[in-house]
């Protein structure tokens, strides 16, 4: 007798190294958690499906998980998409589901205003993160003058670059250049990064993935852009060194955790151990790794494993210690609050960390 | 003169062949020899499955039963190996390629011959015998006339110099006076030793031609025998060879 | 009787440096049934090609019924009434015997999208009637026992003699072959001048058909056109082709027919 | 039934209904195109913004999806369908891509990539089965007209096609338009069906899929269309639990189904006694039998 | 004015990128006729194969080079045995093959992400990526000088043996025919390997240079798509199309980019390729043969 828990992950298609990384990591915790015992004495058993990067596919998922495998609580997917179109689905079988990397504000929260109440999500939302790419921007590094560069066929960096965009307009930066591409079929930036080297930006903000990111920089270094400073957001992860190489080093990185944070090395040390590879993705592995014990938090406030219960207790979250940040849920939005964002600069072939940031 | 040429081994045979397309049963069990140095052909009305031998000769379409001997030796494999053998057919319907000129098309026909200086004396040989051909060396295949490609056709399966030259009706779609030209030079080059096994609907012509000839009909052999015999045989004449009207 | 159907005026065509049709001047008078005949590579094929409008005429004109027809497109030209054959086969080869003649007859049994769709209004009668239609000509042509055969199957002979019926169906008041016997044997070749002489007066058409069998054009075709080179290069009936020493020469060989 | 088979249903009759739009297309005139997702992207944000923003009805703004998928399509197809095979095919592409780019772009219309949410959940169990059975009756019997005939004829051989009178070119733009509309109408339904729809659903592999089950249903059969669909969506839901692997047997049959029946599963026969006759005939009908000249 | 320059120079490195893919893609498709959605995969293959030879032969470029090379031709030959062969051998339908071709490209990316995972990984810099400076007008890399000297370089080649062997006729003369081509003595299927295996041997020189430039991951081989359409723009079946149309579509996506809109390329893109498309039917030097009816 177990505790269901479904996973949305993409392990095929264009995310897959994110969402490879993220099953990986959140059975590395359902495992750890088993060895202790489980929760309510019971083990974890997760019930992980692909989606295909598809929304009609995930929402098959969900309702496979819901009715064949009746389980308690869903955890992914690694795209907030996915999570706007099982929204519906949570409600209407009463089942939470936590978002890893759901960023929109509409996983939680519809346009109209309205609460998914079975929607919740560990990250913070793109307002959020636009806002303290914009502040940081503007205030600690005091540079006025900004490109963007972002995927016009992606949710979530178009997203990330209007909020970037209001909120450092308002804290009076002037956006000399937004150009445009699209992932998957564009690889060379060339073009555009010509536009923002005419248009004498100080700095370029990169609210990308982190491929993309990478090939941004090195091609603009060897377009000879060398004093430009680049901005990114969480779609960071290691791997980029070694596509962008040098042309990393003084970059800063809005994320959701500090890779350095000694309350990390554990999980990334088993991770190495268990699968013989580093955590790459680690933003996406992390917040995996701690979705699944905020879940069973959860699960152990809610006193048994049932997924109104659960809900109710995930609603309620109050200074939870996960590992990567101390938890509480906003119950008007169910997003989470005063989740201070981490900056990491790149320096010396690793990114380290900078400061700390939390805006008004 | 068959006598003769009965003692010797025929140079192809085909026992007992069988081919089908699907439900459709083409050749049932046909045979026939051809002896070095002859001209044999095949008359029998559409859909009598003389194409379909040609074919099956060749490797072209899969034989359901039965054996093909070439020299005694089991002629098996696909065509491009019996192409090496020295066996040459110029399908029904031309089959020219049509994204290649002229000349190209004839270089294609030589593709088994490795002798430079014999493909070009052929070339020059075949432009001869067809000199439209050579007026239009650099024409693309497809853009030429019905008759045009026949020609082509017919001089491209020369070029690949066989010793058995295997016709799908040579004269279809042919000006009278290049049929003529045609069954003259079949003759002559018969002369020079090249074996020939023709199927005709223009069978008068034909028989005149030929030493022998085999009568198809619905896939099987209904007669065979010397081609002049055939041509005065009065069941043929009514069947094949059109009522005896002539228009002059 | 004697009004013009066809006639073609001076036309001139090009393909790159070949002349293939120069300067051709005919008519065909209602009711005729004319052969056309020339070397290989004479141009016949292409003078069929500039009437049906697949080729455009680089000058001359081409009139039938007394209109100008060379600025049409070729469905505009067939929707005037003029059908072919081709030398090529051209049929629907995956679709079934009676399809294409059902493809060709349809066209003057037209209902429209909304009753097609629905199978509602005139579908069913006129279905029944293009059906019924087009079995009646495949009887002609002595192809009814294969009516649902795949056309690609069925023997060459048969192909041409299909073409002629989905032609026919056109109901067309000019009929274009082009070698219609191609790969007939003599015996078949008989049947078929019974066969387009028969449809010739049942249909009340006017014909042109291209041929290399001497047998058909001679005995069917009272008007010949002889061309060479793109050119005409005589005219008149089978006699006076016959013993046309230019012909003869160019064309038929000296000694004529009979090898 | 529960609620996850009759999503897969609802699923089934969504993309069957595209299917039998490309499959018009493709498989009866012979134009074959990798960009008909973009029109079910056009009939889902029409469908959407007709709802939402204008609080239409969804059953006139489901036609309309479909309407102005058809309008689109007409005016692309005039200039572009005079291309031919693979030309068409690349073009096609571009066409369906550049759908998408707008829908990404116009931010202030459509919301842009971030996805248009908030529908209304309309595309119920019986909407999309009462759209599926009225649409697939249409189209089985647009193809047993003089309609399907032309289009055929266009497909089998163009000049032949111009040749017995038929305006070519028109029956090719006709033919994409009434995919369009198909295509358009499913889009719409899916908008309703997710309740969220975002550019990059309809992006080039949705339209690859599309013609992959028309493929491999069989050129030419309707049916075996709808049963290409059926086989896919199958294939990826029966082969879930084995979560990224599935993707891997997704395109191996593909491949295998190809590389068995060449022809597609139907090859070009439609479902019904006769083809049942002719399974039992030894040999796979006369399809197989045709070589020469063949569509595109 | 610098920026123009600038952008031109963009433009032809991008595509002759491009150009490298488009070859191989307009090779096979001169002989089967056929767009080869899985030369992507093939792409993805030698990349992979380098990536991993690289590690296990210590950075030696060439050898891993080669033996990608030969590895992905050999694949190449092996997809043709197993998926293409039974097809065209039973049907002249191409479109049945371009279904089975992706599928196999399907395949292949998910053969990937099932073994080494979907992670995006970089080459080791085997090919220098250095600026180069053109008359301190332009920036470009040394890499992309690189690239399109190899496309050149392989274009020539395959264009002499295309054209002065009597193999190259027999390719073109199957590419109409493949049934009457065997008639003429041609061992098709051999001849189809040797396609094959030159295709896959072009595809792993691009999918070594696109991993380094751009990482490599399963999905790489999507970034073909703009490939093939400089490709159709060259005219398909046309080797110097290919990189003609390579080098257009490259200079149009960067001048649309940097002067037009960077959002709206690929619409601007894809209307360049229908324009062309219009005006001429089989792509810029793709040979219109006309039909004789
Ligand atoms: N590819 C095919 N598929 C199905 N049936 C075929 C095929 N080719 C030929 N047939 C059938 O096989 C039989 C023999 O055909 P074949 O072409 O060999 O006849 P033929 O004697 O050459 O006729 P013709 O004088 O018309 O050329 C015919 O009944 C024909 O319908
Ligand atoms: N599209 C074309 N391009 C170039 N040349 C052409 C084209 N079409 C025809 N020709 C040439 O024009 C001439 C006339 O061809 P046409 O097909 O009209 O001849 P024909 O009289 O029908 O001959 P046949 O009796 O052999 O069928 C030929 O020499 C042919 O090569
Ligand atoms: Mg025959
Ligand atoms: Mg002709």
């Amino acid at each position: 007798d177990t505790i269901k828990v479904g996973y949305l992950a993409a392990l095929t298609g264009d995310w897959a190294a994110y969402g490879q990384t993220e099953l990986n990591s959140a059975k590395l915790a359902v495992d750890e958690i088993n060895a202790k015992g489980g929760v309510l004495g019971k083990k974890i058993e997760l019930v992980p499906y692909d989606f295909r990067t598809r929304p009609e596919d995930a929402v098959n998922a969900f309702r496979r998980m819901a009715e064949n495998d009746k389980v308690v609580a869903v955890i992914g997917a690694n795209g907030s998409g996915i999570n706007i179109a099982t929204a519906p689905l949570s409600t209407k079988y009463k089942i939470p589901q936590i978002g890893t990397v759901s960023t929109n504000l509409n996983v939680t929260v519809t346009p109209e205003g309205k609460l998914n109440p079975y929607m919740f999500r560990i990250c913070f939302t793109d307002p959020y993160q636009g806002q303290v790419i914009a502040f940081f921007t503007a205030k600690n590094l005091k540079k006025m003058k900004a490109a963007v560069l972002y995927d016009v066929g992606s949710d979530y960096s178009q997203g990330l670059r209007d909020f970037f965009m209001q909120s450092y307009k308002k804290l009076g930066g002037a956006i000399v250049a937004d150009q445009g591409f699209r992932a998957g079929t564009d690889v060379d930036f060339r073009a555009q990064l010509t536009t923002i080297r005419d248009s004498k930006a100080d700095v370029l903000v990169l609210p990308n993935m982190g491929k993309e990111m990478a090939l941004i920089m090195k091609q603009a270094r060897e377009l000879g852009m060398k004093d430009i400073v680049f901005i990114g957001g969480d779609g960071y992860g290691d791997f980029m060194w070694e596509i962008a190489g040098p042309s990393m080093e003084g970059s800063y990185w809005i994320n959701h955790v500090d890779p350095a944070d000694p309350a990390m090395k554990p999980f990334f040390d088993s991770y190495k151990k268990k699968y013989n590879d580093e955590c790459k993705e680690f933003v996406n592995g992390v917040l995996a790794y701690d979705s699944v014990y905020w879940l069973a938090d959860a699960i152990k406030r809610a006193g048994k494993a049932d997924s109104t219960a659960i809900r109710d207790a995930l609603e309620k979250t109050k200074d939870v210690k996960l590992h990567h940040a101390v938890m509480s849920t906003d119950p008007k939005t169910h997003n989470p609050m005063n989740k201070t964002a981490v900056v990491l600069m790149a320096k010396n072939g690793k990114a380290v960390y900078y400061t700390k940031i939390q805006p008004k | 003169m068959s006598d003769i040429l009965q003692q010797q081994q025929p140079l192809l045979s085909v026992m007992d062949l069988h081919v089908s397309y699907g439900a459709i049963k083409a050749v049932r069990g046909f045979n026939l020899d051809v002896y070095p140095g002859e001209i044999v052909c095949v008359i029998g009305s559409n859909g009598a499955g003389k194409s379909t031998l040609m074919n099956a000769i060749m490797g072209n379409v899969k034989r359901q039963g039965g054996q093909v001997l070439f020299e005694g030796k089991p002629l098996d494999g696909q065509s491009f190996q019996i192409v090496t053998k020295g066996i040459s057919l110029a399908p029904e319907g031309r089959k020219v390629f049509a994204p290649l000129t002229v000349y190209e098309n004839l270089m294609m026909g030589a593709f088994p011959v490795n002798d430079k200086a014999k493909v070009k004396k052929d070339l020059e040989w075949v432009y001869t015998l067809f000199p439209r051909l050579r007026e239009r060396m650099a024409q693309y295949a497809g853009t030429l006339s019905g008759g045009e490609q026949q020609m082509l056709a017919i001089g491209r399966a020369l070029m690949a110099s066989p010793r058995l030259l295997l016709l799908d009706e040579p004269s279809l779609g042919l000006a009278p006076i290049i049929i003529k030209d045609i069954f003259r030079e079949l003759k002559r080059i018969n002369e020079e030793g090249v074996t020939i096994l023709l199927v005709e609907q223009n069978a008068r012509q034909a028989l005149l031609l030929s030493h022998r000839g085999y009568v198809m009909q619905t896939g099987q052999l209904v007669m065979e025998g010397d081609a002049k015999e055939l041509l005065h045989n009065p069941d043929i004449q009514a069947a094949y060879l059109g009522t005896g009207k002539k228009t002059h | 009787m004697n009004d013009t159907v066809l006639k073609l005026d001076h036309v001139n065509k090009y393909f790159g440096g070949v002349h293939a049709v120069q300067d051709m001047s005919f008519t065909l008078e209602k009711g005729e049934l004319a052969g056309l005949i020339g070397p290989n590579g004479a141009g016949k094929t292409t003078i069929f090609n500039l009437i049906t409008g697949v080729y455009d005429v680089d000058s001359g004109g081409i009139l039938f019924g007394g209109e100008d027809i060379t600025p049409y497109k070729t469905y505009e030209v067939v929707r005037k009434g003029i059908a072919r054959t081709f030398q090529n086969l051209r049929l629907f080869p995956r679709s079934t015997v009676l399809e294409n003649v059902m493809t060709a007859c349809q066209q003057h049994y037209q209902y429209n999208f909304f009753e097609a769709a629905t199978h509602m209004g005139r579908w069913k009668s006129l279905e029944g009637k293009i059906r019924e239609q087009s079995m009646i000509l495949l009887e002609r042509v002595g192809l009814a026992e294969l009516a649902e055969q795949a056309a690609g199957t069925l023997p060459y002979g048969h192909q041409r003699r299909l073409e002629i019926a989905r032609a026919l169906s056109l109901q067309p008041s000019l009929l274009l072959l082009d070698e219609p016997a191609a790969g007939m044997n003599p015996d078949e070749v008989q049947d078929l001048n019974g066969l387009i002489t028969k449809i010739h007066s049942d249909f009340d058409l006017t014909i042109l058909v291209i041929e290399h069998h001497m047998e058909l054009v001679m005995e069917i075709c009272p008007h010949i056109v002889c061309m060479n080179f793109g050119a005409k290069i005589a005219e008149g009936d089978p006699d006076h082709i016959q013993n046309h020493p230019e012909i003869l020469k160019a064309y038929l060989g000296e000694e004529v027919l009979e090898a | 039934m529960s609620g996850y088979v009759e999503g897969i249903i609802i699923l089934l009759f969504i993309n069957g209904i595209a299917a039998m739009g490309v499959s018009l297309l493709t498989g009866f005139t012979g134009v074959f195109t990798l960009g008909h997702a973009g029109y079910m992207a056009i009939g889902a944000y029409t469908a959407a913004i007709m709802t939402v923003r204008f609080g239409i009805h969804w059953l006139p703004a489901i036609v309309a999806g479909g309407i102005i998928a058809m309008v689109l399509a007409y005016l692309i197809g005039v200039p572009t369908l005079r291309l031919m095979g693979d030309y068409y095919a690349i073009a096609s592409i571009g066409l369906g891509e550049s759908i998408r780019l707008v829908l990404e772009n116009w931010q202030s219309f459509t919301r842009g990539a971030r996805g248009y949410p908030g529908i209304d959940n309309y595309t119920t169990l019986t909407v999309a089965a009462a759209f599926f059975v009225v649409m697939a009756a249409l189209m089985f019997y647009l193809i047993r007209s003089n309609f399907g005939r032309a289009f055929k004829a266009c497909r089998d051989d163009y000049i032949a096609a111009s040749l017995l009178g038929f305006n070519t070119a028109r029956y090719r733009v006709l033919s994409l338009s009434i995919s369009a509309f198909y295509c358009g109408v499913a889009g719409a339904l899916m908008a309703g069906f997710l309740t969220f729809i975002q550019p990059v659903m309809f992006d080039l592999n949705k339209s690859t899929e599309l013609t992959a089950v028309v493929v491999f249903g069989g050129l030419g059969s309707l049916s075996g269309s709808l049963i290409g669909t059926a086989v896919i969506t199958l294939v990826t839901e029966l082969f879930r639990p084995i979560s990224q692997y599935r993707m891997l047997i997704y395109g191996a049959v593909m491949v295998i189904i190809m590389v068995a029946r060449p022809e597609g599963i139907m090859g070009q026969h439609e479902l019904g006694p006769r083809f049942i006759k002719s399974l039992f005939k030894r040999n796979n009908g006369p399809s197989k039998a045709v070589e020469g000249s063949d569509g595109l | 004015m610098d920026t123009l320059v600038q952008q031109i120079i963009n433009g032809l490195s991008l595509g002759s990128v491009y150009a490298l893919i488009a070859v191989g893609y307009s090779l096979v498709y001169s002989i089967l006729l056929f767009s080869n959605f899985a030369h992507g995969g093939f792409l993805v293959i030698g990349g992979y194969i380098c990536y991993y030879t690289l590690a296990a032969l210590g950075n030696n470029i060439w050898l891993s080079g080669l033996t990608a090379m030969v590895g992905a031709g050999v694949i190449a030959i092996l997809v043709e045995r197993l998926a293409y062969k039974p097809i065209r051998e039973r049907t002249n339908v191409t479109l049945y093959l371009l279904i089975a071709s992706m599928g196999m490209s399907i395949v292949i990316e998910n053969v990937f992400v099932v073994t080494v995972g979907g992670r995006f990984r970089a080459l080791p810099p085997v090919i220098p990526t250095d600026p180069v400076n053109f008359f301190g007008l332009a920036t470009t890399s040394a890499f992309d000088l690189l690239s399109l000297a190899m496309a050149v370089l392989f274009l020539t080649a395959l264009q002499l043996f295309l054209s002065k062997t009597k193999w190259g006729l027999a390719i073109r003369a199957a590419s109409y025919d493949l049934r009457t081509s065997g008639l003429m003595g041609v061992n098709v299927n051999r001849l189809i390997s040797i396609v094959f295996f030159v295709a896959g041997f072009l595809a792993a020189v691009g999918g070594i240079f696109l991993s380094v430039r751009y990482t490599l991951y399963p999905q790489l081989g999507f970034i073909t798509i703009k490939a093939f359409v400089a490709a159709v723009i060259g005219g398909l079946g046309s080797l110097p199309g290919a990189v003609l149309g390579s080098l257009i579509l490259g200079l149009a996506e960067m001048l649309t980019a940097g002067f037009i809109s960077s959002q709206m390329r690929d619409l601007v893109v894809f209307g360049m390729l229908v324009l062309t498309l219009l005006w001429r039917p089989s792509g810029l030097l793709g040979k219109q043969v006309s039909e004789k009816v």
